[in-house]
């Protein structure tokens, strides 16, 4: 595909060589100008693209042009084209389409503002960050082709197995680490001095209270980790007072949680 | 390109393949204009068989076609190849261990006294299972309840000289205090370090 | 019984497995005294290596370690053993891949960033499912999203040892390197050059 940047691309310009296509099963009569499309492939290649990036590269590549060399209006104006076609198609388009619209009208317009003489060597080529993302974008595209052309596993070679005799599959003993028999002794021994310590200072942790501490302790602007509200040094009532605490804050609404994913940590932040 | 000698197709496809391909499975192979006469398969057979004689393989042939498999012999070499996954030990076996280490010679009675849970039979005796743990003597009171210690295994295992290198419990303060952080690692992050092979350097 | 040679108990297990044995696994095998050293079991494997010249077969190194394989060149006989088509992927699969391998750990933002269009839950599922990619932890920033990195059996897939030999990545140009660099070149480059514009330095 990267490759394709066939001459007769710019033959196809010429007005009046555009039969009509159909697209969907619904034959389209008229295309817009200078797309450099084969009309008959158009159905294919409107699902093909994979994105603004892959559009735009495909625009720049189909006219045998360089991407660091982009003429931002001609391109502008055939990704708008080909917007307003898919549009007129009524094929989903995504939002994505769009927010490069606007980026390309944006550079174009900064294109055609003269500059103060003074500023021109410290401003950037308009075009730069697009051009980056381009080149970016266009070697993910060509190292995605190349992984597909690479040899495959059950296509292309095969592993070689042969039957083997019944045999009894031995078990492995579990691997310990120091580190954990370390991690479990202490946890051993901060419990066993939570229970001596139990009885004789019994303090008085409120739910309410630890509610009005956890809060202080939250703000609406940045999240914290749920973890870091709950203090081991207290032992197991002081977490589990603090637990009780946060779970009566979200069931008040008076917090936010989040969690990405499942198992993922858990943030916490107060509702503004 | 020359097409390979029969056999050496012959022998790509049994090895690819993994289970027993009869003549006729192996005539649809190839080309129609090439298809090789079932003598010619058995010729080609018959030269592999040949080739395995004194090696780790063997071609057989059984009801449903031929195969090739590993000899009987090189089963004892094979039994590891499936090892179960080893599993985890549990935190209370962990801890029984732990508190058995550093406290020897301790009772069942005591550990339980320790921990503040009754100890699994299990534990105990996975533990002597293991070599890492084993009774010392029983303690003079009434039913007289066996001790146990760690064993010299246990040592080696873990890479200690004796005792007095099991890290001190001033050290397992520092740990205490540090334990929160550890806990704060994400799961998958621990489960993938544990569980995956990938994330270790090769050893190539 | 004396033990079969060394290179037969190799092969044996490679053939076995029907996967790759790295020389750690291979190590696993052999009962606690009787452990050959990683040097002897290299020279069993270069034997094997060479017996298999010419043959059918072949000894490689791929990321999680030897594997026997059919050769290449006898695909075209191997295809018509397994009825299914081997399986197509979509450029946006393959395009997310390629930078999950290229830029690992890359989060699904930063893939996203670089295609300019979402990532479709199903494909991080199916390359997870397929075991290419996983979660190799968290990026530090609000929402703590997952990093993503290939697998050994991504490149086993692909028949690769290591990272290292994947294709190389297009080279990023500056802006401001078009001028002086067509200044640079000779008349007939610079025609050259001008026709095809995407000859870029790929060697294809």
């Amino acid at each position: 595909m990267t490759d394709t940047a066939d001459s007769d691309g710019l033959l196809e310009e010429q007005p009046g060589a555009v039969p009509s296509a159909r697209v969907r099963g619904e034959p389209v009569q008229e295309l817009p100008r200078d797309l450099y499309i084969p009309p008959d492939a158009l159905e294919v290649f409107l699902e093909a693209f994979e994105g603004p990036l892959d559009l735009l590269l495909y625009l720049i590549r189909k006219q045998n042009l360089n991407i660091l060399d982009v003429p931002i209006a001609a391109i502008t104006r055939q990704y708008m084209e080909y917007v307003d076609l898919m549009k007129e198609l009524r094929l989903e388009l995504a939002a994505e389409y769009l927010v490069m619209a606007a980026v390309l009208a944006e550079i174009k317009s900064r294109t055609l503002l003269p500059r103060p003489p003074a500023q021109e060597d410290e401003e950037e080529d308009p075009r730069a960050e697009l051009v980056r993302r381009l080149q970016e974008y266009e070697r993910y595209k060509v190292a995605g082709e190349e992984l597909d052309a690479l040899p495959r596993q059950g296509r292309d070679f095969f592993p070689a197995a042969a039957e083997a005799p019944d045999v009894e599959p031995q078990r492995r003993e579990p691997e310990v680490d120091m580190r954990e028999l370390l991690a479990a002794l202490a946890d051993v021994m901060t419990r066993a001095e939570m229970f001596t310590h139990h009885h004789v200072q019994k303090e008085a942790l409120s739910v309410r209270e630890r509610m009005t501490e956890t809060l202080a302790r939250l703000d609406a602007e940045h999240f914290t980790g749920f973890a870091e509200l709950l203090n081991a040094e207290e032992g197991r009532a002081g977490v589990v007072v603090s637990f009780l605490a946060l779970l009566e804050l979200i069931k008040a609404a008076m917090v936010e949680v989040v969690q990405s994913e499942p198992l993922a940590p858990i943030h916490i932040r107060a509702r503004g | 390109m020359a097409a390979p000698p029969l056999k050496h197709i012959v022998e790509a496809a049994l090895l690819a393949a993994g289970g027993p391909l009869s003549l006729d499975h192996l005539q649809t192979l190839f080309d129609q204009n090439n298809v090789p006469d079932k003598a010619g398969l058995r010729a080609a057979l018959a030269e592999l068989d040949k080739e395995y004689e004194g090696r780790g393989i063997e071609l057989k042939a059984l009801a449903s076609g031929y195969q090739i498999q590993v000899r009987t012999e090189l089963a004892p070499w094979l039994s590891r190849l499936w090892e179960e996954k080893p599993q985890r030990y549990s935190r209370a076996l962990l801890e029984t261990l732990a508190i058995i280490a550093y406290r020897q010679p301790v009772t069942r009675g005591e550990i339980e006294e320790i921990r503040g849970v009754s100890v699994n039979t299990n534990i105990m005796r996975t533990l002597q299972e293991r070599g890492w743990v084993r009774s010392v003597g029983h303690r003079d009171v009434p039913g007289r309840p066996a001790m146990y210690g760690t064993t010299r295994q246990f040592l080696d295992y873990f890479n200690l000289a004796s005792l007095d290198e099991l890290p001190s419990l001033l050290e397992l303060r520092d740990l205490d205090d540090i334990h929160p952080e550890l806990d704060l690692k994400f799961p998958e992050e621990a489960d993938a370090s544990a569980a995956t092979p990938d994330a270790e350097p090769r050893d190539e």
